[in-house]
């Protein structure tokens, strides 16, 4: 990892409170999908986490939702202003070149790391289906969706796609088609439990992304853990160095993460 | 830049430059985290070290405050015997010394961390004395002079030919009461301070948060503690507290500090070694100074009347 | 906005709004400064008043801080006598109660005060125990349990049919113990917390600045003073510490506060009053509660078991 | 006074570290010479007090060097963001009309509220004579001055005008042509200092503006204090209410303000 200065290309409004945040440059590890970067955001002390939603071209993309005070000011800056940043933190999703039937499922933000891990794959020519579930039609990041793999779209409201969960719909879907050999996730936390769910019922694989509030994002602090299963029971593993990504498996879900 | 030395000697412990990282913030010293520059840095303190494993506390551990932020890590850590099997060795960092930070709830238990540490011949120990005793009900150790003295003063007898750094609460009526009694307990050095005991309301998810409060806002109670105390006891002190910028270094050296813990702000702050470095220097380049210790304390009124004010003894 | 009322009755003291401008903030609400909506505010405490005139420190009295600013006024005011004669009565704002500070370095010095401002027929008076007491050196009177215990119970013997609100330092060790003891010694009601003491270092002009810490910065401890202090003590708190927003009162609140106190903040928010008013009509409505009353201390663990900590009496 | 949030029209740098801000709008009550407004800029926790360098046609101007953060983060405004302002506040000038030789004496941004007061006092076809101090001829803002008074400068380097202190120049220039009815000041406060010693000598009166680090800016906080002579002695009055111009007789000149 890494501390730099990095320009903003572009930092634009895409949906609802979703936007979308371009950097000019590239860090000296590649990063994979399911690593984050730490924004420093003036004036707040503790930097904040956002998943990479794409890398190439020496171009760094995030995806993020306007939910609270950084991520307001971040909304307000303007191409050409620098942001410093920590990265890439974390370790990416696992991928095996023995997948052949890939299913991604995300929601709201969630589904950021998730292109990005779209991005990587759609080369291998696999077989990929993306579950997006989103509140509403107006959430969805449509016109970052890449070419080439298949959408399965559902909304709260039913305005766009299925009616429900997506964690529902992608079940109904495995039915119907058969299970995958993995199963990537990124979302809310409630929709990722449902996922464990559903991936130890069919006895699928399956990895998710986890989010938690953060302070170093460099596995230093300890302030970022959730309860991961060890031998003798739990242990509190840091999401930050120990995750983001985690086996839905090995988690121990609770009610409030 | 000249001939100035930020190298500083706080009693026998020699460090090249002033700038230790304060304990808790940088785990066990065994994460490389890339961006922190290592030459610049005199020590590292661990995270402290129970007898027992701790699990530590449930989420949420962290929350942001206005230019600081309250943490409930609950002291999360391996318990000693795992610490020297997997993190004592693995916490050198080339020409930085590793100060081992212990804490336990009675005399009893600190004594066995430091017989074991001593062993293995740990040379720098850090007492932390903000762990809650066992005897008295919500009160931290530090928070009663006369346990901070039987503390010290039986890790000491252990670790006579050691050096023992006592880690003081703020969250008292009068900190020098604690540093005198944790002086005349035999400590050779004196860091302070430990975190504010704060809480926040989570008015969404409807919670507390209790914790310790850290960062900016809280130097000006840190400097505070380092100036008043700085005018009573003899030993060494590190000054901790909101230290962000080499500025904020400066104003802890000149207050009273002989050198400087970094906390919380290497969460935000990748350049802060450089940039306390840098200002350090320029300060004694400016002001034709040779050494770091002539700057401690130069602000500090006990310096300008040269008067020590009368102490009882323990 | 709906039936929701923001009334609220501290004992014997009814406010119209749980908003009062804490003491220092506002002089002695003599001026007018036009952008502050005083429908909004419930009460105005004064500017600390002692018997004899103070001429208050010298400069430099400010400095800002990392979300916060340290003050050192020195309680500069013209004495009671004066105070009397040209400034009790031009502090009546319209429908705003007026409450008076008065600070005394003896238990005789605070019995003269009340005295005077009894026969002066004032209704509420704030006792402000940070002053330095006289037999101890640099020890406030709220730093120790007894002397709270003593100041108050002669104050309160002397305005009986008034409302006393005793007014607390939080540099203590535990603030709760200084809260039952101003409790045990009769007050109506606690304000709490003062500054935090501090001292910023001014590296330009080589000076100290020893002072107060206010604002922001010092919101988490506040919050924690509050929390804890409601479920040692029986009687109402005014919550004071950084409260900038609707947000930090309605935090205040739900810790466990009844009224909450406006200090610093003041001077850069002109809008605070409305914001708070605001926010806090908006959680009623939201929650469906009728009166403010119903929030104070609702997510203070108190309210969740009901039990109280057992305690012994002055 | 009034809070209110004005708009910025322009915000420019000038000469060095001098900027000019002009901001869109008007208060109630007309603001008048010597007056100043508190500005917040965010994040700081304090305003920052500015003298009021002119009004007119709906535009309120500030003429501000960068000497610190909060000055720093002003000068990367732009035209178009809103500043929340406080004012106009404290006391003005005391103008007469029966004087008709007048002398405004200022260096560095102690100039600003004399700009202002040349602009009320032009119209009045008076005998004005503006010294000007600065550091270097870098510094002086000469587009600011407005056309019809007589200027005298100096600076500390001789690089224009008189070389020298602006009160020495000002004595040499009475000694020569005579005193004036009265002089306002601006300036540093060992500037002021001097000033108040010559208009001493000269017995002269003379209204300078004085300067202090602020928290309330209306008298509410006693923060800002500064010693003024009463009947017993003296006693501390409040720069930005009592002030912030004092007659110079009236100050206990000290060392450090
Ligand atoms: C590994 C990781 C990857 C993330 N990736 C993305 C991403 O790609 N896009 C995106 O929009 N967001 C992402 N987040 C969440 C993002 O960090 C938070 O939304 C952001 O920190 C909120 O800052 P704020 O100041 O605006 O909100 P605050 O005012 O601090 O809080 C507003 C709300 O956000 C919640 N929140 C605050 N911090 C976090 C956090 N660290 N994680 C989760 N929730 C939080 C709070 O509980 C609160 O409800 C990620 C978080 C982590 C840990
Ligand atoms: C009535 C009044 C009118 C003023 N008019 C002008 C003006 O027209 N143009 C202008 O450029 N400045 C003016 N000032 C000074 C201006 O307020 C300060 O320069 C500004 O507050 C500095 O903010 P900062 O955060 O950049 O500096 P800081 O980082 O806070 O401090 C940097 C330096 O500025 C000094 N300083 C800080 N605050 C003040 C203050 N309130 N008064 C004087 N010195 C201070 C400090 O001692 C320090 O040396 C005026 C001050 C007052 C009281
Ligand atoms: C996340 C975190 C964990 C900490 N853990 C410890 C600890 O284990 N032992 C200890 O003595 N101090 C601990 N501290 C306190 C710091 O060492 C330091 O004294 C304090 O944070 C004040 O410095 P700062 O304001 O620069 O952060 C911790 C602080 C933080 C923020
Ligand atoms: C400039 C200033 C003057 C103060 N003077 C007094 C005083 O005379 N008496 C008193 O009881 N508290 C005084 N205080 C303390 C405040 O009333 C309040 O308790 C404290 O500032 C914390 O609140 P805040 O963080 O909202 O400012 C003063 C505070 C400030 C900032
Ligand atoms: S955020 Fe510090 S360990 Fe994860
Ligand atoms: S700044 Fe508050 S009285 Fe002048």
């Amino acid at each position: 990892m890494e501390a730099k200065s990095f320009q903003i290309k572009k930092n634009i409004h895409l949906t609802e409170k979703l936007h979308l945040l371009e950097l000019e440059g590239s860090f000296l590890q590649s990063p994979v999908p399911g690593q984050f970067i730490h924004i420093k955001i003036d004036p707040f002390f503790l930097r904040r986490p956002f998943s990479i939603a794409g890398y190439n071209d020496n171009t760094l993309k995030i995806l993020y939702r306007v939910v609270g005070r950084a991520t307001e000011v971040l909304s307000e800056k303007e191409a050409g202003d620098s942001l410093n940043v920590i990265g890439p933190l974390g370790n990416g999703f696992p991928v095996n070149n023995n997948y052949k039937s890939i299913f991604l499922v995300g929601g709201g933000t969630g589904i950021a790391p998730l292109l990005f891990l779209t991005d990587t794959l759609i080369r291998k020519n696999l077989n990929i289906s993306f579950f997006y579930g989103a509140r509403t039609s107006e959430c969805i990041a449509f016109h970052l969706l890449p070419y080439g793999v298949d959408y399965i779209f559902s909304t709260n409201d039913g305005s766009y796609g299925y009616k429900g969960l997506i964690g529902e719909v992608m079940q109904q879907h495995i039915k119907k088609n058969g299970k995958p050999d993995i199963i990537y996730g990124g979302g809310p936390y409630q929709m990722l439990k449902q996922l464990a769910k559903i991936s130890a019922k069919h006895k699928t694989p399956a990895f998710v992304s986890l989010e938690n509030r953060m302070a170093c994002g460099t596995g230093i602090c300890y302030g970022c853990v959730t309860k991961i299963k060890d031998k003798t029971g739990w242990e509190y593993k840091r999401v930050c160095k120990d995750g983001p990504v985690f086996n839905t498996e090995e988690v121990i879900w609770e009610n409030n993460p | 830049m000249g001939k100035q030395s930020l190298k500083i000697a706080l009693n026998k412990l020699n460090l090249k430059t002033p700038i230790i990282v304060a304990s808790g913030i940088f785990s066990y010293g065994e994460i490389d985290i890339g961006y922190l520059d290592y030459k610049k840095l005199g020590a590292v303190v661990t995270k402290t070290i129970t007898i027992n494993p701790k699990e530590g506390n449930p989420q949420p551990r962290l929350w942001e405050t206005p230019s600081g932020m309250i943490n409930c890590i609950g002291l999360q850590n391996p318990g000693i015997k795992e610490f020297i099997r997997k993190k004592l060795y693995s916490a050198n960092i080339p020409n930085v010394k590793t100060i081992v930070s212990i804490s336990g709830e009675s005399v009893d238990e600190v004594k066995k961390l430091t017989e074991m540490l001593v062993k293995k011949d740990v040379k720098v120990i850090e007492l932390n004395l903000s762990c809650p005793n066992v005897n008295r009900q919500n009160l931290m150790v530090s928070q009663n002079p006369e346990d901070t003295y039987r503390f010290v003063k039986a890790v000491k007898e252990i670790c006579r030919s050691k050096t023992l750094i006592a880690k003081v609460s703020p969250n008292v009526t009068d900190i020098t009461e604690t540093a005198l009694a944790a002086e005349d307990g035999g400590a050779d050095i004196l860091s302070l301070i430990n975190t504010l005991k704060a809480i926040a309301i989570d008015t969404e998810k409807r919670g507390v948060i209790e914790g310790g409060l850290s960062g900016p806002a809280i130097k000006p109670v840190g400097l505070k503690a380092v100036y008043d105390t700085y005018q009573k006891v003899d030993i060494p002190l590190i000054g901790i507290g909101g230290i962000t910028t080499g500025q904020d270094a400066l104003e802890y050296i000149l207050a009273g500090a002989s050198a400087i813990g970094i906390g919380s702000a290497l969460f935000s702050n990748p350049y802060i070694a450089d940039q306390i470095c840098e200002t350090l220097t320029v300060f004694l380049e400016r002001n034709n100074l040779k050494n770091l210790s002539d700057a401690t304390g130069l602000l500090n009124e006990k310096n300008k009347t040269g008067a020590k004010k009368s102490r009882k003894k323990h």
